[in-house]
């Protein structure tokens, strides 16, 4: 049975020193729930892979206020000053990636790969200490798989087998992330039942999510509110 | 007299031609946007095709947002997808067009754009991919550091972003496609002569009759 | 603009010595209009890259037949007798890949990825020639992405931006091969204006398909009618 | 008695275990789905996860099929899926259990299943992946070939499919684990005693106390 009644259940194997890889851009997407979870249990020594491991103080920079977190891999720091802080003072280690190169080692990790070229990166700091081989012409680094203990995941739609329907641009690295941890946790704003979703109109199948709870309330904080 | 800002981002908008896929980068180029006649779509790397223009008051939704984390709308004909797919369609060089900000170009088209040593980095973000992805690289920045210092150099001094894949750069003294040895310069602002340019860029510039 | 009349028109560039990607599982969510239009044509020397290159005379069999067919990559041979015999002959060149690989070189081509590491085929005849490598303790074979000159694709749905929804297991390797061509054919049972599909509901953004036609009528060839 | 081919696929179907997710191959496999108790999930390799029995005659879709392009249906909780993510789901260790005929099994695990030197090839097709990348293999295969020769054996005669990675095999006259340079003989078919196990297999058999 995937469903759990929430956060707290849904994590409960969460110990510290794990691997977490979270879903969300910046504050979009970003499973609210199990971060506030997370920060709740206060499990510590936590890696973070995720795109920018919170901004502005919000999201997962939680976990970086309270010193829960030694690692991060991710593509960008700009808009966290919590992480540039840590990062700068030494007490978090960032490893950063081009943000393909992250979403595609994500990929990797899901889908079996070893590792992969990728022309990404050659001539930079990011293709030091890595294999770079000219294929067909030209050049590639290589790059490979991640993995995560945990993954956390915000969809729009779940049913009762973990399938799982995004809205919008809060899709982003939750699919990806959802292939690459040994366990996945998704929490959905809407729980449907069996078959309520048409096999075509599925994100993301059942197969990759452990375990599915319903949050109807989400912050959807807004970082730059731009309109015309 | 040298182009404005506003100049520089509507020299880059008439870059584009119709049924281009483009990708905006953060700042500068993501003015392009407001001026662009042709009829392209616009790519966000964060999983958008059919950006459209900043919502009005009602419609803005959190959850619909571009690479710069600003709320935006999707067009008609546009959709959404994951990461890997927004990268997919950049590495496989199916984004026609980026436009991105720079900090140095060099005449081998090799580009620094995110980062500077000494001060604390924000993180390259997607601009390596697309640096290294789209078909073709357009850089809209100004001609010299602040310091005077020029930006258009034969060889980088910043940390690169790519390598050999800038095909056009755009300041307020003209447009210059990187040539190997050389910038070309194909285009200068009205007003602007030979001599003011070859004092302020750092590699060798070679004028085509028409410029 | 993406919209053409029919087959003709889409594949007006076609020439002998191309090669062609094709969707399709058997007989399943072929691009039937585009290979009637590629047998009418008569163009030579093809290579297609497809799981079986038709099946039961039928489909792209019938290019086969036809002896426009020079190399095949496909991943089966079984229930295709005149792959099986043109094989055997010598006329026609065959690369098997396993059909996971082959999926993932179809994708690695449209993605950009120089080569990938799998799993498959380590210490079977699918490695002989290919770089095999220890990583993390576990045995990987290098494969290399493939492209094509044309795709053709069978979609059930298509707006006039390219943008496709598929149905059913008629999905396969259609998107995959979509990605991976220099031009990407859509032959779809039903095309709907621009803003008809929701961003949220399409499965291959048309930034990946150069040209798309409307066609009703299809076979729809059932290889094994199986009922209980 | 030996087992009969009922008893085979109905020991193969006791294999499975509620919320695994399961790929059967083509052939003999394919009828282990008649047999299940257990609340799994069926994966077809063609794209498709929740995989239901053959339809009834109105119900038939051409465009619903199972990777030996028979016609099948979709259950509740299904899902479709493109083939590069159908094979991420078996590379990337998602599918628990893969069920395969076989035509050799090694001690050490190897499976050769997919091709006779001689004959004509039917080409892999998915049967690599599954048996490389299916976190459980149970080979579902005769213990020998119809001259005598024994199919469970100490070192592939026949071109590997994969090296290493079968976990169980089930035959007419047992259960059979690879277990490095001997098989592990878990379970018994009636009346089968070990001398006839012994004769009929290439490698060295160990049993265990309960058989």
């Amino acid at each position: 049975m995937k469903v759990c009644a929430n956060a707290t259940e849904a994590l409960a194997g969460l110990r510290d020193g794990m691997r977490i890889m979270a879903g969300g851009f910046g504050l979009c997407g970003n499973a609210e729930h199990c971060i506030a979870e997370i920060a709740r249990r206060g499990v510590k020594d936590l890696t973070i892979i995720s795109n920018n491991c919170g901004n502005q103080g919000q999201g997962l920079a939680v976990l970086l206020k309270q010193r829960q977190v030694s690692h991060v891999v991710c593509s960008f720091i700009g808009g966290n000053p919590d992480l540039a802080e840590q990062y700068a003072a030494g007490t978090v280690k960032v490893e950063l990636n081009p943000q393909g190169t992250l979403a595609e080692r994500i990929r990797a990790g899901g889908a079996g790969i070893g590792g992969f070229f990728t022309p990404t990166g050659v001539g930079t700091v990011v293709a030091e200490g890595k294999e770079v081989r000219e294929i067909d012409g030209r050049r590639y680094v290589l790059e490979k798989p991640l993995r995560a203990d945990y993954a956390i995941v915000r969809a729009a739609v779940g049913d009762v087998d973990g399938n799982l329907r995004f809205y919008r641009t809060a899709r982003n690295f939750n699919p990806l992330v959802a292939m690459a941890a040994e366990v996945t946790v998704a929490e959905v704003d809407r729980l449907v039942g069996r078959g309520d979703l048409d096999p075509d109109d599925i994100h993301l199948p059942g197969i990759f999510v452990k375990h599915v709870f319903e949050a109807r309330e989400h912050k959807n904080v807004i970082e730059h509110r731009t309109t015309r | 007299m040298s182009w404005s800002k506003d100049d520089m981002v509507r020299r880059a908008a008439a870059e584009l031609k119709d049924g281009q896929y483009v990708n905006l980068g953060i700042g500068m180029p993501t003015e392009v946007a407001n001026h662009i006649s042709a009829a392209v779509v616009l790519h966000s790397e964060n999983g958008l095709l059919g950006m459209g223009p900043f919502p009005r008051d009602d419609e803005v939704d959190p959850q619909v947002i571009n690479a710069g984390k600003q709320t935006v709308t999707v067009l008609p004909g546009g959709s959404v997808f994951d990461s890997a797919l927004s990268f997919a369609m950049i590495r496989g060089g199916h984004v026609d067009v980026c436009v991105l900000g720079g900090l140095e170009v060099a005449c081998t088209g090799d580009l620094a754009n995110w980062t500077v040593p000494g001060k604390m980095t924000t993180g390259m973000g997607g601009a390596m991919d697309l640096a290294a992805g789209a078909r073709r690289v357009v850089v809209l920045q100004t001609h010299v550091a602040k310091d005077g210092k020029p930006k258009l150099v034969e060889r980088l001094a910043l940390p690169a972003t790519a390598l050999g894949c800038t095909n056009r750069v755009i300041t307020e003294l003209g447009v210059f496609d990187p040539a190997g040895d050389h910038f070309r310069c194909v285009e200068r602002a009205p007003g602007i002569d030979e001599v003011q340019i070859r004092q302020s860029t750092g590699a060798k510039v070679v004028f085509t009759p028409s410029t």
